[in-house]
């Protein structure tokens, strides 16, 4: 039942940004469309079940927030620093890094919020081993990448997702 | 004289030809007779503040069902013909497992992507978009579905039901405005149908009404042939 | 101004339609198609058609590659 | 006040264009494939974030179908770009020659699975 309300929340919330109206006919239809979706996909939408909304939760998911604009913009000054920097410094390499994350959407934020950020990209998934795409390799060890690379995301997501 | 050389003088003889007439070219300046009254009297007449979709769907709204019947034959012909190839098919396919993310992801991206659909075909008379865009859209949805789970099937019971239903309701909206509107075919003052302000979502008449089945149809139609293109697909 | 854009994106499309049919590779060429289509949704957006530009974009470039690739999947399968 | 948001607006949007400058010469610079679809992601997501910042600051109505447009944005892009660089490296498309560690090649084979559908 909460994966329904979720989704048709979501939809919702997305129909009414992209009307940019709150008019009560408007409001009626993007209802009816958004509880026939939901109908029609929520057999497999159970990714929905994972999203909690305790005041925690969400105190978590905008720290998350501030945190992964503050690594955007961190990134993005670095990849501009090397890109534009006559000898091109770069180590590149594949690492692996170990997540405690067991939620599926904690996972997949968490791999989209690497492939995002410092240099880092998301190249496949296994279980709990992420192997991850790097511009700047220092080690191979798989403790201190993971250090490096997730645990500043983890600590929120594991709050938002569990 | 080799061939590239023969080309060029081709081309340039070509150019010959075409600079004078690129030349004595001068765009009109102002629009014929039959624009300047759709651009004077369309959203007075139709309601709707989109006049690209009161063109499309009222005024020349018999058109636009021609073009609905060629986007079926099309995706019936593709259907009739791959389905030849279905008898040498292999029972099962392997192909690599999907990843994680996209498998993720698509539980919250297709309801989004279907909700975008709807969006662009429900405000056809408002904002740009309309009836065989929405649908687009929504067969695009269909792909990502296909990508994200090898064992997806499209169920044709549930297509054809779709395509077929949509497309009476369409013909019959239309002969709904020829019998009340004495011989008016597809024309979209029906009473019954909402007439707000204009620029509010129920507004135009019949417009947001058979766009919204133009859309469906459409999207059934293009997800029907990529749903065959893959079913015909084998690997060995 | 706009009329360099026009020019830039029309000569890009046009490299595009080149690598569409002289290139050596298959996969290329129908990306090549993709970004001709994609190119001339932007050049409809500038002649003031967004209509027209939405539905290029998502049947050129997206549904019509989306067909061509199972098509060359299949021919690849028939030919060995 | 309305000179000042325009300012801003204007502001913001030259420097998504520059990130976007940045990031093509990027990838005309960087030595292989997955180098470059890092810098494609990064940097293409980042420019067109604050070109969409600099118009809602310019036309502050536009602001929820801009919100909606940054949203399918960040979420779609890295989706993409982890599909497309997934698909690179398991047809072997060639890693440079600088890199340092591949860590993802002494994986087993096991986890390429392949899935077979029931007809």
């Amino acid at each position: 039942m909460k994966k329904y309300i979720l989704l048709f929340i979501t939809l919702m919330i997305f129909w009414l940004l992209l009307n940019s109206s709150l008019s009560l006919e408007v409001f009626v239809i993007g209802a009816g469309v958004s509880i026939l979706i939901s109908l029609m996909f929520c057999s497999k939408c159970d990714i929905f079940n994972e999203i909690s909304l305790t005041p925690k939760a969400i105190y978590a998911t905008l720290m998350f927030i501030f945190v992964f604009l503050g690594a955007l913009i961190k990134a993005n000054l670095s990849i501009t620093k090397r890109v534009l920097s006559p000898s091109l410094p770069i180590n590149p390499g594949i690492v692996k890094v170990k997540t405690k994350l067991t939620s599926k959407v904690g996972r997949m934020v968490l791999a989209n919020a690497i492939t995002l950020t410092p240099g880092t990209f998301t190249l496949e998934i296994d279980g709990e081993d992420f192997f991850i795409h790097w511009v700047d390799v220092k080690s191979g060890e798989t403790e201190e990448n993971t250090k490096e690379i997730v645990s500043s995301f983890e600590k929120y997501l594991k709050l938002m997702y569990g | 004289m080799g061939k590239k050389t023969m080309i060029a003088l081709i081309t340039l003889a070509l150019a010959f030809v075409i600079y004078p007439l690129y030349q004595s070219y001068n765009g009109s300046e102002t629009l014929k007779d039959v624009g300047q009254y759709y651009i004077d009297n369309g959203v007075e007449e139709t309601g709707a503040q989109n006049l690209v979709t009161s063109v499309v769907v009222t005024y020349r709204g018999l058109d636009t069902l021609g073009e609905v019947t060629i986007l079926f034959l099309a995706a019936s012909v593709i259907s009739f013909f791959l389905s030849f190839s279905k008898n040498d098919r292999i029972k099962s396919r392997s192909i690599r497992s999907v990843t994680e993310i996209l498998t993720t992801s698509t539980q919250v991206l297709v309801p989004m992507i279907f909700m975008f659909g709807v969006y662009i075909f429900v405000n056809g008379h408002l904002t740009p978009g309309g009836g065989f865009q929405g649908g687009a859209v929504i067969a695009s949805g269909i792909i990502l579905m296909f990508l994200s789970n090898p064992r997806f099937k499209l169920s044709h019971k549930v297509i054809q039901f779709v395509e077929s239903t949509s497309g009476i309701v369409f013909v019959l909206i239309g002969a709904a405005g020829a019998l009340m509107m004495d011989g008016d075919f597809l024309s979209n003052k029906i009473p019954g149908f909402g007439f707000g302000e204009v620029g509010s979502i129920i507004s135009a008449g019949a417009i947001p009404v058979i766009y919204t089945f133009l859309g469906l149809k459409v999207g059934a139609e293009l997800s029907n042939v990529l749903g065959v293109f893959v079913e015909s697909q084998s690997e060995k | 101004m706009l009329i360099v854009l026009a020019s830039v994106l029309g000569i890009a499309s046009m490299v595009g339609a080149y690598f569409a049919i002289h290139s050596k590779s298959l996969t290329v060429a129908i990306i090549a198609t993709g970004v001709v289509s994609l190119i001339s949704s932007i050049l409809f957006l500038l002649l003031a058609a967004p209509d027209v530009a939405m539905t290029e974009a998502s049947i050129g470039s997206a549904l019509t590659s989306a067909i061509f690739f199972l098509t060359l999947n299949k021919i690849r399968q028939t030919n060995g | 006040m309305e000179g000042i948001l325009e300012i801003t607006g204007g502001v913001f949007m030259v420097l998504g264009a520059v990130s976007l400058l940045v990031a093509s010469i990027g990838l005309y610079r960087m030595p292989d494939f997955y180098n470059r679809i890092q810098i494609g992601t990064k940097a293409s997501t980042f420019g067109a974030s604050l070109s969409i910042v600099g118009v809602a600051l310019i036309f502050p109505g536009w602001i929820p179908k801009l919100l909606a447009m940054l949203l399918f944005i960040l979420f779609t892009n890295p989706i993409s770009s982890h599909i497309v660089g997934r698909t690179a490296y398991f047809t072997n498309v060639p890693l440079s020659k600088r890199t340092k560690v591949d860590r993802l090649k002494e994986m087993s084979p096991g986890h390429l699975k392949k899935v077979k559908t029931k007809d």
